[in-house]
């Protein structure tokens, strides 16, 4: 098939050419990131207006969550957002057993992040009595350090509400991602990829990246509250 | 067609994620610093730039067209506007509105019986 | 207006409603020009200009730029004006005058109950006085209602969880319309009731005539009694508390570091559970669901009438 | 040509309406010309369903005591009404039945960018009103459509969850043509269609497509919130547990004012049109009407204070609302005369198109100056939640945007159907909607000056006289909306055959054959001339 023919069969019928078809793709992807941020953004607002109003309560909060977790997924994430660039790359280049790989490392951090977020973090909050509305009764330690930041339990309540949803939604978003990914490996296989439109690849590159970017801000929001020092 | 693409060398990638890298161990050290007030404001500029590398080498905003940079100001601009106006609510409403020039007489205190 | 079957303006019954309707006519004047302007010129040339043959085409022209700079700016103008006059207007509308009789208000589905300082109480009812000026502090129990009186030309929303105030001197004796203007659910049309304007005399006449009258503030004494506030603020408690003693209007120091203002609102929240007040621990147990609105109003009352500020401020030097 | 054409104008072949047949060429079609017709019956259902619900609380408020119903139901019709109106029925009106059919052939494409997503968002927007309509059905919901905390959190006991989740599914539907549309306009511009060659209608359609894409996910997670809420009950905006109510109605009218720009600006951009067709004319001051369009987005992100004036929202916060909401009147006033100036020696024509045109802009600068009653924030305390605020947005909505889209829909009717509908029956119907109309809706301005508060299922004896003149005009309205459903069915099957360009109209949309053929151009055309350049002595009509 020339190169022609084989763009030809590529490009829909809306569209001219390959070009514009790529363009097209690219810039609407940009918009549904756009009203991604919005959506993200509504609980953001809220995030700031009662971080605000109950300062110490966000900050016992956040000294009941662990660092460590925060600064373990922002790692991961990091590292997946790495292997996704390399992905692009590699399609960019055509090379489809390094983006086979690259997908592949991708995925998998992607489903620990979720798998660890889920079995281990959510799961011990919820033994710790910290989900608002499904079982809130810090106690022990916890109950100390809420003590400690003269906190009122609604409103350290309000704060785990929003760390569960800004999580929890960005959670939603990795599942979706990772779904994504699995699509995207399946094309490799079929060659879909790595015959010059490698702009599926960018386009969830770009998403993944997204991803990315509201957890580098989740992490010093709501784990990183008014210094550790305490 | 395809050969016009801008393949970045492997290194240019590995180069923005080092620096990410750093900038996480960065704010994550800055949060066990007595800052006060700025503890808050280094753990956002710290945030923004992560997120300024990422959009603009991972996701090769760089490379994009002048519209797609606009929208995407326009986007976190309108976050802004949205945010800082509603939080401009909540902090002023306690503050009575003293008496203008138009009223002949200077600031009161807020009303006390 | 009998010659009309219906009312074209409501009852003009307050200080603020001369000025208002004053506004108000200027905007109506401004509406109808433009209107009339507009339908004017747009009927004027779909007459004039008709079309006289199947197939014409007028003369094209591509704009004009002062004539564009003249409709940005002329009204621009007009909207300046009416900004800063309506501005004005709304603050005078927020800043009830220092001298303002108190009555507080709860609103709940569905009803309006509002209580006296000197006592008396009503459901659905305000009695005020002709020409003395009205403080309205309100509250609401459950969802958001909105006192609004159209004679008097105010309406302020009552939000659970906040002290809404709102004020009006009213001018004119009479009976008027108390509306909820705030969708409140299956009752919202129902809750409705009347302000009852009285002479002076005719009001003093209606306060004595209440039963059962005990001021506010003593009704908040004995409530401090029964909740066992006086076994941790009261004179020699076990549990140390803060004085209350001229509490009100003072500056409140807090664990936090940040200093507030003991106003209504503050003391409201006090009373409901832990400020966090500086130089003592957060012992106060939570009073929320224990008291309702009414009786949180009564104790603000007697907290208030536990002498001036003044008199705390020597007493902590 | 200076005489009309001689022979009779004919159908032409082959075009999109009988290119493929059966029911499934409809529902798995990706032509945005189908695809608007999808739209057309989906968006006329719920206008009924709207319609009938006003309907009922007009005839519920002809007697003081409610002739009809209990407050209960009452609330029920006219939280029904506001959402169906607003969320189900004009918000998608002009962008998804005249947008989509006639976006890319204005601008010389073969289709939208992405038309599978296209199919996609109007079984998102079925979906969503099936749900709606179901929770409706099984007992509806009472919170009005604004959806006030706690109101609709904690104490209503209808169905706000259901209804929520179908408001929630259609918001996706609009998120997902508003970036469609952005995308189109973009990307799929035929060579030469610059920007400043764009019919207005695009460049309103742009404006409306940004405050989808930036607007509509905010509802979509402040609706979340409140089923979050309803389910949990965890305290965001329930002050007895720390919660602000008024957090929720900064999150509602983020989304919601500019909402109400998304349901006018469209209306704006087909004026535009009506005005340039109805009269023959270049737009007056073309580049003012486009970046008017473009302003009037912008600010609207920052006015939506304005709603909140009285809920104990701070007066700082409330000057600055105030200020910003007479900013974005004057946008509007240069749109305004600007048509009026278009009209200046022009050749205006008494087609029912322009006769819609008329009637908006009239009714239009009616409602927006009314809107500044309620932007001075003095003149707001005494007519906030009146009928005064009723009648204004039915002033826009009604006498604006209905008024543009009914208009939008008898110009190019003849495109999409290739049939004329009977002028004269149109004319009247356009009569009786104005006069029906005004008598619905001038009589509230007098009511909610009065004092009469909305949303009251009852109401003191007063004002009756005022309810009845206004449920009158009602019925009246009503006629003039059933009138052109009639003939519109009738001209399918019936009506005289109209010909590519029976108004003598400028614009790529009358170069093609009426109907269009199913990738509307066959070959790309090449756009030389700027949008409405009329040349006299050169309509050609037929
Ligand atoms: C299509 C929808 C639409 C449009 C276009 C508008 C346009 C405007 N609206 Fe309206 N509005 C609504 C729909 C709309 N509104 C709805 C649905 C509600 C109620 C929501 C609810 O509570 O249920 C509402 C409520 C509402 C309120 C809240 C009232 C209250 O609850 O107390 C306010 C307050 O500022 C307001 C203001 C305005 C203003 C300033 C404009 C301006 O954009 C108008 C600008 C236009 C003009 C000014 C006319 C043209 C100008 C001229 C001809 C020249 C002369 C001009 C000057 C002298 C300036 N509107
Ligand atoms: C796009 C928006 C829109 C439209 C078009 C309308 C149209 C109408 N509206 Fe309203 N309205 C709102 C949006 C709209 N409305 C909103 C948002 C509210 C606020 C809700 C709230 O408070 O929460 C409101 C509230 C509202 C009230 C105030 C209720 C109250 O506060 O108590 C009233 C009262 O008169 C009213 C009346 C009408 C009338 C008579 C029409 C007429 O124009 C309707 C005419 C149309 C028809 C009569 C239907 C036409 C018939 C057919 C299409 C065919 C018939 C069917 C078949 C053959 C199957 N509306
Ligand atoms: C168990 C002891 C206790 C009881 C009972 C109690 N309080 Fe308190 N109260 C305190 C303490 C301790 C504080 C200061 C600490 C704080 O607010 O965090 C306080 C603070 C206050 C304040 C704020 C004082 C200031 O200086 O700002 C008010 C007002 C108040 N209480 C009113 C009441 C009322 C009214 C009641 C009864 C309904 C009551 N209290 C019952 C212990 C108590
Ligand atoms: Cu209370 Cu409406
Ligand atoms: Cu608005």
């Amino acid at each position: 098939m020339s190169a022609e023919a084989q763009s030809a069969t590529l490009v829909a019928e809306q569209f001219e050419d390959l070009e514009q078809q790529k363009s097209a793709d690219t810039f609407g992807m940009w918009l549904f990131l756009v009203t991604e941020v919005l959506f993200f953004g509504g609980l953001f607002c809220g995030y700031c207006l009662y971080r605000n109003v109950y300062p110490e309560a966000f900050e016992a909060g956040s000294h009941l969550l662990k660092v460590t977790y925060g600064a373990f997924y922002t790692v991961l994430l990091i590292c997946s957002s790495l292997t996704m660039a390399l992905g692009v790359r590699a399609a960019q280049l055509r090379l489809k057993t390094s983006l086979t790989v690259y997908l592949i490392l991708t995925w998998i951090m992607g489903a620990a992040f979720v798998f660890i977020k889920l079995r281990y973090e959510w799961y011990g909050d919820y033994l710790e009595g910290l989900v608002p509305g499904v079982h809130f009764a810090p106690h022990g330690e916890n109950l100390e350090i809420i003590h400690h930041f003269h906190a009122l339990l609604p409103h350290v309540s309000l704060f785990f509400l929003f760390y569960f949803c800004m999580t929890g939604l960005h959670a939603l978003h990795m599942v979706v991602g990772v779904g994504l990914l699995t699509t995207l490996l399946i094309f490799t296989q079929q060659g879909k990829n790595t015959q010059g439109n490698y702009y599926w690849v960018e386009m969830v590159g770009l998403y993944w990246h997204f991803v990315d970017i509201v957890w580098i801000f989740l992490f010093p929001l709501l784990y990183l509250i008014g210094g550790r020092y305490v | 067609m395809f050969e016009h693409v801008h393949v970045h060398p492997k290194f240019f990638y590995v180069k923005v994620f080092l620096a990410l890298i750093f900038l996480t161990a960065l704010t994550t050290a800055v949060a066990y610093v007595d800052l006060g007030y700025f503890n808050t404001v280094a753990a956002l500029v710290i945030a923004v730039v992560k997120a300024s590398l990422v959009v603009l080498f991972f996701m090769h905003l760089k490379e994009q067209e002048g519209m797609t940079r606009v929208v995407i100001v326009a986007a976190v601009l309108w976050l802004a506007v949205f945010i800082v106006i509603t939080l401009s609510d909540r902090f002023t409403r306690h503050w009575v509105p003293s008496n203008g020039p138009w009223e002949g007489s200077a600031i009161t205190a807020p009303q006390s019986e | 207006m009998a010659l009309l079957f219906f009312p074209i303006h409501p009852p003009q019954a307050s200080s603020i409603a001369v000025e208002w309707d004053y506004f108000f006519y200027v905007l109506t004047a401004i509406t109808v020009f433009f209107s009339a302007l507009i339908f004017g010129l747009v009927f004027y040339f779909a007459i004039k200009y008709r079309r006289k043959e199947k197939d014409e085409v007028p003369p094209q022209n591509e704009g004009n730029l002062p004539l564009e700079l003249a409709w940005t700016i002329i009204p621009a103008g007009i909207c300046v004006v009416l900004f800063v006059w309506s501005s004005v207007l709304f603050i005078k509308t927020q800043r009830p005058p220092a001298n303002a009789t108190e009555v507080f208000v709860v609103a709940k589905q569905w009803m309006w109950k509002v209580q006296h300082p000197e006592g008396p109480r009503e459901i659905n009812q305000l009695h005020v006085p002709v020409g003395e000026p009205v403080k309205l502090t309100m509250t609401s129990e459950d969802v958001i209602h909105d006192f609004g009186v159209p004679a008097f030309r105010v309406k302020k929303d009552v939000v659970p969880g906040i002290y809404s105030t709102e004020w009006f001197t009213p001018t004119e004796v009479g009976e008027y319309h108390l509306f909820c203007d705030q969708y409140c659910g299956t009752g919202h049309s129902h809750m409705v009731g009347t302000i009852v304007v009285m002479k002076p005399d005719d009001y003093e006449h209606w306060l004595a005539s209440q039963m059962n009258v005990q001021p506010m503030a003593e009704r908040g004494q004995r409530l401090f009694g029964q909740l066992g506030c006086n076994t941790c603020h009261g004179e020699g408690a076990k549990t140390p508390g803060p004085p209350l003693q001229g509490l009100y209007g003072t500056e409140v120091k807090l664990q936090n570091g940040q200093t507030v203002t003991a106003d209504d609102e503050y003391l409201r929240n006090a009373v409901l559970g832990p400020q966090g007040v500086a130089g003592y621990p957060t012992l106060m147990p939570t009073f929320q669901g224990q008291v309702n609105e009414e009786e949180v109003l009564q104790l603000i009352a007697y907290i208030k009438s536990l002498g001036p500020p003044e008199e705390r401020k020597v007493a902590k030097q | 040509m200076s005489t009309v054409a001689v022979e009779a104008p004919s159908l032409p072949e082959v075009h999109y309406l009988n290119a493929d047949y059966g029911w499934r060429s409809w529902l798995f079609t990706t032509d945005h010309k189908r695809i608007a017709w999808l739209y057309l019956f989906s968006i006329t259902f719920m206008f009924a369903i709207g319609g009938l619900a006003a309907t009922l609380m007009r005839l519920n408020l002809v007697e003081p005591s409610g002739l009809l119903f209990e407050p209960a139901s009452y609330d029920k019709l006219f939280t029904a009404h506001g959402l169906v109106m607003i969320f189900f029925f004009l918000t998608q009106s002009i962008p998804t039945v005249l947008g989509n059919f006639l976006i890319p052939i204005m601008i010389g494409a073969r289709d939208v960018a992405f038309p599978k997503l296209n199919l996609l968002s109007w079984y998102i927007y079925v979906l969503g009103a099936t749900i709606f309509i179901i929770s409706l059905v099984t007992g509806g919901i009472d919170t009005g459509w604004t959806l006030y905390t706690p109101l609709s959190t904690t104490y209503a006991n209808t169905n706000v969850l259901s209804a929520t989740v179908g408001i929630f599914i259609t918001g996706f539907s609009s998120i997902l043509t508003g970036l469609n549309f952005m995308v189109t306009i973009h990307k799929m511009r035929a060579p030469g269609m610059t920007w400043f060659r764009l019919p207005l209608f695009i460049w309103a359609m742009y404006a409306t497509s940004v405050i989808f894409v930036l607007a509509m996910p905010v509802i979509a997670i402040t609706l979340a919130l409140i089923a979050l809420e309803r389910i949990w009950h965890v305290g965001i905006f329930d002050p007895g547990l720390g919660g602000d109510p008024i957090l929720f109605q900064h999150l509602f009218w983020f989304f919601g004012h500019p909402e109400v720009y998304i349901l006018i600006l469209p209306s704006m951009g087909v004026i535009s049109e009506l005005v340039a067709a109805g009269c023959r004319k270049r737009i007056f001051g073309y580049s003012f009407v486009a970046f008017s369009s473009v302003a009037i987005a912008a600010i609207s992100f920052m006015v939506w204070g304005h709603h909140m004036f009285l809920t104990g929202q701070s007066v700082y916060a409330g000057l600055v609302f105030s200020a910003l909401s007479f900013a974005v009147a004057i946008p509007s006033a240069v749109k305004v005369f600007n048509w009026t100036a278009t009209m200046h020696k022009a050749s205006v024509s008494y087609d029912t198109p322009m006769l819609y045109a008329i009637g908006f802009i009239g009714l239009f600068t009616i409602g927006g100056l009314t809107g500044l009653f309620l932007a001075s924030m003095g003149a707001d305390v005494h007519l906030h939640d009146t009928y005064f605020v009723v009648a204004h947005f039915h002033y826009v909505m009604v006498g604006g945007a209905i008024m543009g889209y009914m208009g939008g829909l008898h110009l190019w009717w003849p495109k999409m159907t290739g049939k004329l509908y009977p002028e004269a029956w149109a004319r009247f119907a356009c009569l009786l909607v104005f006069v029906g109309f005004n008598l619905t809706f001038g009589p509230q301005f007098i009511l909610g000056y009065v004092g009469m508060p909305r949303r009251y299922a009852v109401y003191p004896a007063e004002f009756q006289v005022l309810n009845v003149m206004s449920s009158a005009g009602a019925s009246i309205l009503a006629v003039g909306y059933v009138i052109p459903l009639i003939y519109f069915a009738w001209s399918v099957f019936k009506g005289p055959i109209a010909g590519p360009n029976p108004w003598g109209a400028k614009g790529l949309e009358w170069t093609i054959a009426s109907p269009p053929p199913t990738h509307n151009f066959h070959e790309t055309p090449i756009v030389t001339e700027e949008a409405y350049a009329y040349e006299p002595e050169a309509a050609h009509v037929g």
